[in-house]
């Protein structure tokens, strides 16, 4: 057995060496990034850090994507004392204790990097305590696609800047068809709470205090109540259909099959839809009345892990995604950089600019896991509370109460 | 008549059991058009063979088939030399702490992975074996229980008189198990190696979390990085696991007429 | 070619005590069958001897050599399993072969030495069969010829003929025989089946609750049991037995007298008696030696329960007017009936006496018996 | 062959301690491997247990209040238990008696068994992500085909995912679908029961229930006893499917005893509180087997057990 494991080795190490290790063998440096980035943002991300290497001879750049086990990898990898140097991070709360705080190298560096032209909105997602963690890399707000040639054919008005839920609720109703299994709109039964905290805010709510230290008054306030029983109503007079219960199909593959008219998402759906082909046009998120919309901003950003052996080149790495040269390249996600954004004309572009002036208005509000250490555990009462509300059609009330009379124990 | 039933059951159940392969295979050829048609079609209309082309160069897969090749192979051999052994050990002696280590042994099949993952991930980053295929391979040379189990519970249908008879001819314990046991139980052994080769050839979670380098990759991890957090490559990760589905399959279509083979396996007295 | 001594020889499983202090003598060639009930510890003892279990106490020793703690394969016995335990994997060839090939045996020898086993047993064609290609008869006889080919000091056979149904028993039996007598070579032959011990061996080992009850001849088992429990286990139908109060006459005869017996019996001994003790005794006579007699010269009476006629014979069930069941068998022609009633007389020489322990008086055999049990005795002999 | 040298006692001796340790080197593999992979992970995670464990930032130690806020604290504990405990007994019974009878089924000499074989093996083949995808569109209310089905029979199908009071089902029934192991573990043991059995029984007129229940099973039993074993386990640590197909839900009416654990560490980073939830489900799965394992000698029969005294004649 000691021999066939010596040749287990050999075979291991020459495989390595033949397949594209062997740059590894004798680059002096190897930075390890870690991405939930697959197929062709993956890509892109290859293509970045090969002009980082190539722009820092002597360093290899190792890109591991880790697609859905995103997580549990990190998990191991960090528990174990042996995480990536570079990563993609979106939940500071539970790792920030082992990334590097950024803000005196930010600061040193800040004129060569040039900061100001980074919206602060998009920094501060990754500020706990007052210290920012990562540099975005990439962003997205939320807005709403439709099928141009649904409206066309229903003779429905295409939505306007400024609309409103019950513009979109009216529209919806339109395009319900129940042979041909067609629906105006899709609600969550099931949403990333994460993203679904724009709606509390377009409403003038949030999921728990700004201070962190209450729920109650806040995840069940009466605008709360309005946000689901809204949603919930749609669901019941078939103005949109619910994603999340029973039914695997994701909105994106419904707006595809063109059996939807309208789908609220962001940046990572438009690169399906281009593909298969949908003449779709996009709107902002609609308003609540005359409330002031807003909306959550799903940043990519890197960190950097407080136990890497070369911060400094590790801090390059980081600074290199987020010059104008980088940004260019990520055309599935939004530019950080307002220069580079106008410089692509993007920000004129029907299809983009939403996104822009979403982001233009949602700098108001951080998102409500910043605020407790706890609140992943909170935040499955609320969306227990959201999936009852849906699955019932109603009862917001009583389910919000509930899931703030569960989340006490873990607001001590 | 009972034939008739028979066959009939027999069709049914085949129908309920070859509608998701059907379903993976039509996924895989399926144009973009037709994939997102509701109701889904049955058969497409232009069946899209490059598919399978464009996924599998999507990735280094060939670089990943050379591994997933490896690790598969190598814990294969491993598993069935190891387990055949514990298990003829467990089946065949009385001595000291049998049936307190044996419970032992059961014990182990019930621990959840999630508790055991971080201490082996340091062990394995102890020992140096991250990101290369050691943890794959290696622990399969120290018997799985399940496995032990299963052939532990064959080799118990086999009449002890055997080993007797053996023993009265003058073999060695190592001769009995070797010369005797080792064939008697091949049909259990194939199993053993169908199964191994099944879970190793599926895994996903040990090559997650022991490998990093893509050029060390397997073929499932190869698969999930279609998978995204937001979006999903449905047509790609179809067309891999239909790939995926062929190698294991035509092994199990051979080795199930080795396992079904009763000269072998059939008892002593019968 | 050797006998096997066998010393306080004792064997338990935990607490139970399987074996406890046996002590036998085979001699070199003889064919001996170890009979008993399920339980006795026949196999038990049987394993000993092989090597497959361990023994707790005693030796045991095969010719010369102490073999109590070698390895079953270098005590130079072979055996033969009650389900054969063939390997299945195997050819009739392989299967005979296994051991030989195991020790190192040549080739050439292996080829030459299965052959001639293969003949003997007349397996010649079947050496390229899988087991389960065979029927039982075919797969006795390779059970037989892998012991065989090893040549050993001594065979073990272990109920080798249960599996097979009665015809082929009885033929098997002959040829077990035969191939004694031609190889020769130590037997033993564990069996429950009195029938096959008694026309095969020459000598028979009785086993009761890991006790050697008695070691002779069948013959001597038979007409001269040594005590209650080979008495009742030996002869089929069994011996009728009853409770006697019993008197010495002399030193060579006792007086035998219960309530239900009218007059008395004297039985007579075979060798001097010192002294009878007061407690009851037991009284024992075969079956085939009660006499239907007229009531004048009939010991005991009864009513007819129940008659089997078996052609040449007749067994009568008789119950006793004491309460007590009695058989006796007649030729088969005699009229008696059920419901007749019945006289019947026990003749002294053919009685047996058991001491209160159960241990038999020695009684006297007719010359004619005697003889018989003596020159079975010599053949015995004569075999070592 | 027959002329052997007498040994002297110290080359027996030598013999009875090799005899002695004979046993021990057959098993030491296994032994080996479970100190280095199984022993030191698991002192570990009992360890952890006893901590709030945090995968990065501090360690402290807080004795038994892991356990503690489990048993009375944490309603999910009890709800994902119970809700184990439900699928496991549709699961096990299910798993087994469908895979013997599968396994009867084609150990028949009927033309095409290989082929049939291998399709009942198919979806234990497909790994579980692709096979979860799958489940969804034949679960999808609207969409799926098996809704779809049961309108042509005139039956309007439930949400199978989306309502409550099916979707445990509907996980049982996705669940059983990878019976092909069992039904093939079955196969290899009916393999070993000699046709003469079954014959004879033909012979004397006993119908083919009865030689199911007569012969089948009871020769069957150690396999039996297997299947049953680690169909408990499975069930205990069935995780993939829900995750992936309703994530527990809805309204965690499909939360496993696994699924919380796997939360715990992975969604809410907990490891010592996943660690003690582990120890949890542990040694229930434990306790479990053991009674089933301490009831097998009441029905299952080894053909090859070792003789002993009660055995040893007859």
């Amino acid at each position: 057995m000691k021999k066939r494991l010596k040749q287990l080795a050999m075979v291991t190490a020459v495989t390595s060496m033949a397949l594209g290790g062997a740059s590894a063998a004798f680059a002096e440096e190897v930075l390890r990034f870690a991405t939930w980035n697959s197929s062709e943002n993956l890509a892109i991300l290859q293509e970045i850090s090969k002009r980082f290497e190539a722009a820092n001879p002597g360093v290899k750049v190792q890109v591991e994507s880790y697609g859905d086990g995103y997580d549990k990898k990190l998990i191991a990898a960090f528990g174990a004392g042996n995480p990536p140097d570079v990563m993609y991070m979106w939940n500071y709360p539970k790792y920030y204790k082992s990334l590097m705080p950024l803000d005196e190298l930010m600061a040193r560096d800040a004129e060569s990097m040039d900061l100001e032209d980074i919206p602060a909105g998009l920094i501060n997602t990754t500020r706990i305590e007052g210290k920012a963690y990562g540099i975005p890399a990439g962003f997205t707000t939320h807005v709403v696609f439709y099928n141009k040639d649904m409206f066309e054919a229903a003779g429905v008005a295409e939505p306007k800047t400024g609309w409103t839920w019950s513009d979109l609720r009216e529209k919806a109703a339109q395009f319900r068809d129940e042979g041909s299994k067609t629906y105006g709109f899709a609600v969550e039964a099931k949403p990333d709470p994460y993203d679904y905290e724009q709606f509390f805010w377009s409403n003038g709510t949030r999921f728990i205090a700004e201070d962190g230290s209450s729920v109650d008054g806040y995840m069940n306030s009466p605008e709360a109540v309005e946000v689901l029983t809204m949603f919930a109503e749609m669901a019941k007079n078939e103005e949109a259909t619910v994603l999340g219960i029973g039914d695997s199909t994701s909105g994106s593959a419904l707006f595809k099959g063109s059996k939807l008219a309208m789908f609220q998402s962001a940046m990572w759906s438009k690169g399906g839809i281009d593909k298969a082909g949908i003449n779709y046009g996009v709107a902002m998120l609609p308003a609540f009345g005359d409330k002031p919309v807003h909306s959550s901003i799903g940043a990519s950003a890197m960190s950097v892990a407080k136990a890497t052996k070369n911060p400094e080149l590790a801090w390059e790495f980081v600074k290199f995604y987020a010059s104008p040269e980088a940004v260019k390249l990520r055309e599935n996600d939004l530019p950080i950089r307002t220069s580079v954004a106008e410089e692509m004309n993007l920000t004129a572009d029907p299809i983009y600019k939403p996104f822009f002036e979403m982001l233009a208005l949602s700098d108001r509000e951080s998102n409500a896991f910043l605020k407790h250490k706890n609140w992943s555990k909170i935040q499955t009462n609320l969306e227990r509370a959201i999936e009852a509300t849906m699955i019932e059609k109603g009862n917001a009330k009583k389910h919000l109460d509930s899931a703030v009379a569960r989340s006490k124990r873990h607001l001590k | 008549m009972t034939r008739a039933l028979t066959y009939g059951a027999l069709l049914f159940l085949s129908a309920m059991f070859i509608i998701p392969f059907y379903w993976t295979f039509i996924t895989a050829v399926k144009s973009i058009g037709e994939l997102y048609q509701f109701p889904p079609v049955f058969w497409p209309d232009e069946v899209m063979w490059d598919n399978f082309v464009t996924a599998w160069f999507k990735q280094p897969f060939d670089v990943y088939l050379k591994n997933s090749v490896i690790v598969v192979i190598l814990s294969t051999i491993g598993q069935l030399f190891s387990c055949s052994l514990v298990a003829f050990g467990f089946a065949r002696f009385k001595f000291r702490g049998r049936d307190a280590i044996f419970v032992l042994l059961l014990s182990t099949m019930m621990i959840p992975w999630d508790v055991k993952m971080i201490p082996l991930y340091m062990e394995f980053n102890m020992l140096g074996w991250i990101n290369t295929l050691k943890p794959l391979i290696v622990p399969a040379y120290f018997a799985d229980a399940f496995f032990v189990f299963l052939l532990r519970q064959y080799i118990m249908t086999v009449p002890i008189e055997i080993d007797e008879a053996a023993r009265m001819d003058g073999a060695n314990s190592w001769q009995i198990y070797w010369r005797i046991h080792l064939p008697l139980m091949m049909p259990a052994l194939v199993l053993v190696g169908t199964f191994h080769f099944m879970n190793a050839w599926n895994d996903y979670l040990g090559p997650l979390i022991y490998l990093n380098d893509q050029s060390k990759y397997t073929l499932t991890l190869g698969l999930s990085m279609f998978k995204g957090l937001h979006e999903t490559d449905i047509t790609s990760i179809a067309a891999i696991t239909v790939v995926l589905c062929i190698p294991p399959l035509i092994l199990f279509f051979f080795a199930q007429r080795y396992i079904m083979d009763g000269s072998i396996g059939s008892s002593v007295k019968g | 070619m050797a006998g096997v001594d066998i010393k306080q020889l004792y064997k338990s499983f935990g607490k139970t005590e399987v074996l406890t202090g046996i002590d036998l003598s085979i001699r070199d060639g003889e064919f001996v069958s170890f009979l008993g009930p399920s339980g006795c510890g026949k196999t038990t003892l049987l394993r000993s001897i092989a090597g497959l279990e361990e023994v707790s106490g005693g030796s045991v020793r095969l010719g010369e050599r102490n073999i109590t703690q070698l390895p079953p394969a270098k005590r130079d016995i072979a055996m033969v399993f009650q389900n054969y335990a063939l390997y299945p994997h195997m050819n009739v060839y392989k299967n005979l072969s296994f051991g030989l090939s195991l020790n190192g045996v040549p080739k050439v020898e292996i080829e030459e030495r299965v052959q001639t086993a293969a003949r003997i047993l007349q397996i010649s064609d079947l050496l390229k069969r899988r087991p389960r290609q065979l029927s039982g008869g075919q797969r006795q006889r390779v059970a037989i010829g892998r012991a065989i080919v090893r040549d050993p000091k001594l065979f073990l056979l272990d109920e080798p003929l249960s599996n097979l149904d009665a015809g082929l028993r009885v033929s098997m039996r002959v040829e077990l025989a035969s191939l004694h007598r031609r190889l020769g070579v130590t037997m033993i032959y564990v069996t429950h089946d009195q029938v096959e011990a008694m026309t095969l061996s020459s000598r028979v080992v009785v086993l009761n609750k890991g006790v050697v009850a008695q070691f002779g001849t069948p013959l001597e088992l038979f007409y001269a049991p040594q005590n209650l429990f080979v008495a009742g286990f030996i002869g089929s139908p069994k011996m009728n037995m009853m409770k006697v109060n019993a008197n010495a006459i002399n030193e060579m005869s006792i007086a035998l007298t219960s309530e239900s017996i009218s007059g008395s019996i004297s039985f007579q001994l075979s060798a001097p008696v010192q002294q009878v003790p007061e407690q009851p005794h037991t009284f024992g006579i075969r079956p085939e030696n009660v006499g239907l007699v007229e009531e004048a010269e009939s010991h005991m009476s009864g009513n007819v329960e129940l008659v089997e006629r078996l052609g040449t014979e007749s067994q009568v069930h008789v119950r006793l007017d004491s309460g007590q069941g009695l058989t006796a068998v007649t030729r088969g022609t005699h009229p008696v009936n059920m419901g007749d009633r019945v006289h019947l007389n026990f003749p002294a020489e053919h009685c047996h006496l058991f001491s209160p322990e159960g241990e038999a008086y020695p009684r006297k055999l007719d010359g004619e018996t005697r003889s018989l049990i003596e020159r079975q005795e010599t053949a015995a002999l004569c075999i070592a | 062959m027959s002329t052997l040298v007498v040994q002297d006692e110290a080359s027996e001796e030598r013999h009875r301690f090799i005899e002695k340790l004979t046993p021990y080197l057959f098993i030491s593999p296994w032994i080996l491997g479970f100190l280095f992979f199984t022993l030191g992970p698991l002192i570990f995670s009992f360890i952890m247990s006893f901590y709030d464990w945090p995968v990065v930032g501090e360690r402290t130690f807080v004795g038994l209040q892991n356990y503690e806020v489990m048993l009375t604290e944490d309603p999910l504990f009890w709800d994902s238990l119970w809700i184990t405990v439900k699928f496991g007994l549709f699961f096990v019974p299910f798993n087994v008696i469908l895979g013997l009878l599968l396994a009867v089924l084609l150990n028949q000499k009927v033309f095409g068994t290989g082929v049939f074989r291998t399709i009942f093996y198919l979806p234990s083949v497909i790994s579980g992500v692709a096979l979860v995808t799958i489940w969804a569109w034949i679960y999808s209310h609207e969409y799926g085909i098996l809704n779809f089905l049961l309108g042509l029979a005139g039956i309007e199908g439930p949400n199978w995912l989306g309502d409550p009071n099916w979707s445990l089902l509907a996980i049982v029934i996705a669940s059983l679908w990878g019976l092909g192991g069992t039904m093939l573990i079955l196969l290899t043991g009916l393999q070993s029961i000699p046709k003469e059995l079954y014959e004879a029984a033909k012979m004397s007129g006993v119908p083919a229930w009865a030689r199911l229940i007569y012969i089948t099973i009871p020769m069957l039993s150690p396999m039996l006893l297997f299947t049953v074993i680690t169909s408990i386990i499975s069930a205990f640590q069935q995780l993939t499917i829900a995750l992936l197909l309703t994530g527990g839900g809805p309204l965690e009416s499909t939360y496993f005893f696994a699924m919380y654990i796997y939360d715990n560490a992975f969604k809410y980073f907990e490891m010592g509180f996943a660690a003690a939830n582990s120890w949890v489900m542990f040694l229930i799965i434990l306790v479990l087997s053991m009674l089933v394992l301490k009831s097998s000698s009441a029905w299952v029969y080894y053909e090859g057990e070792m003789k002993n005294s009660e055995a040893a004649d007859d």
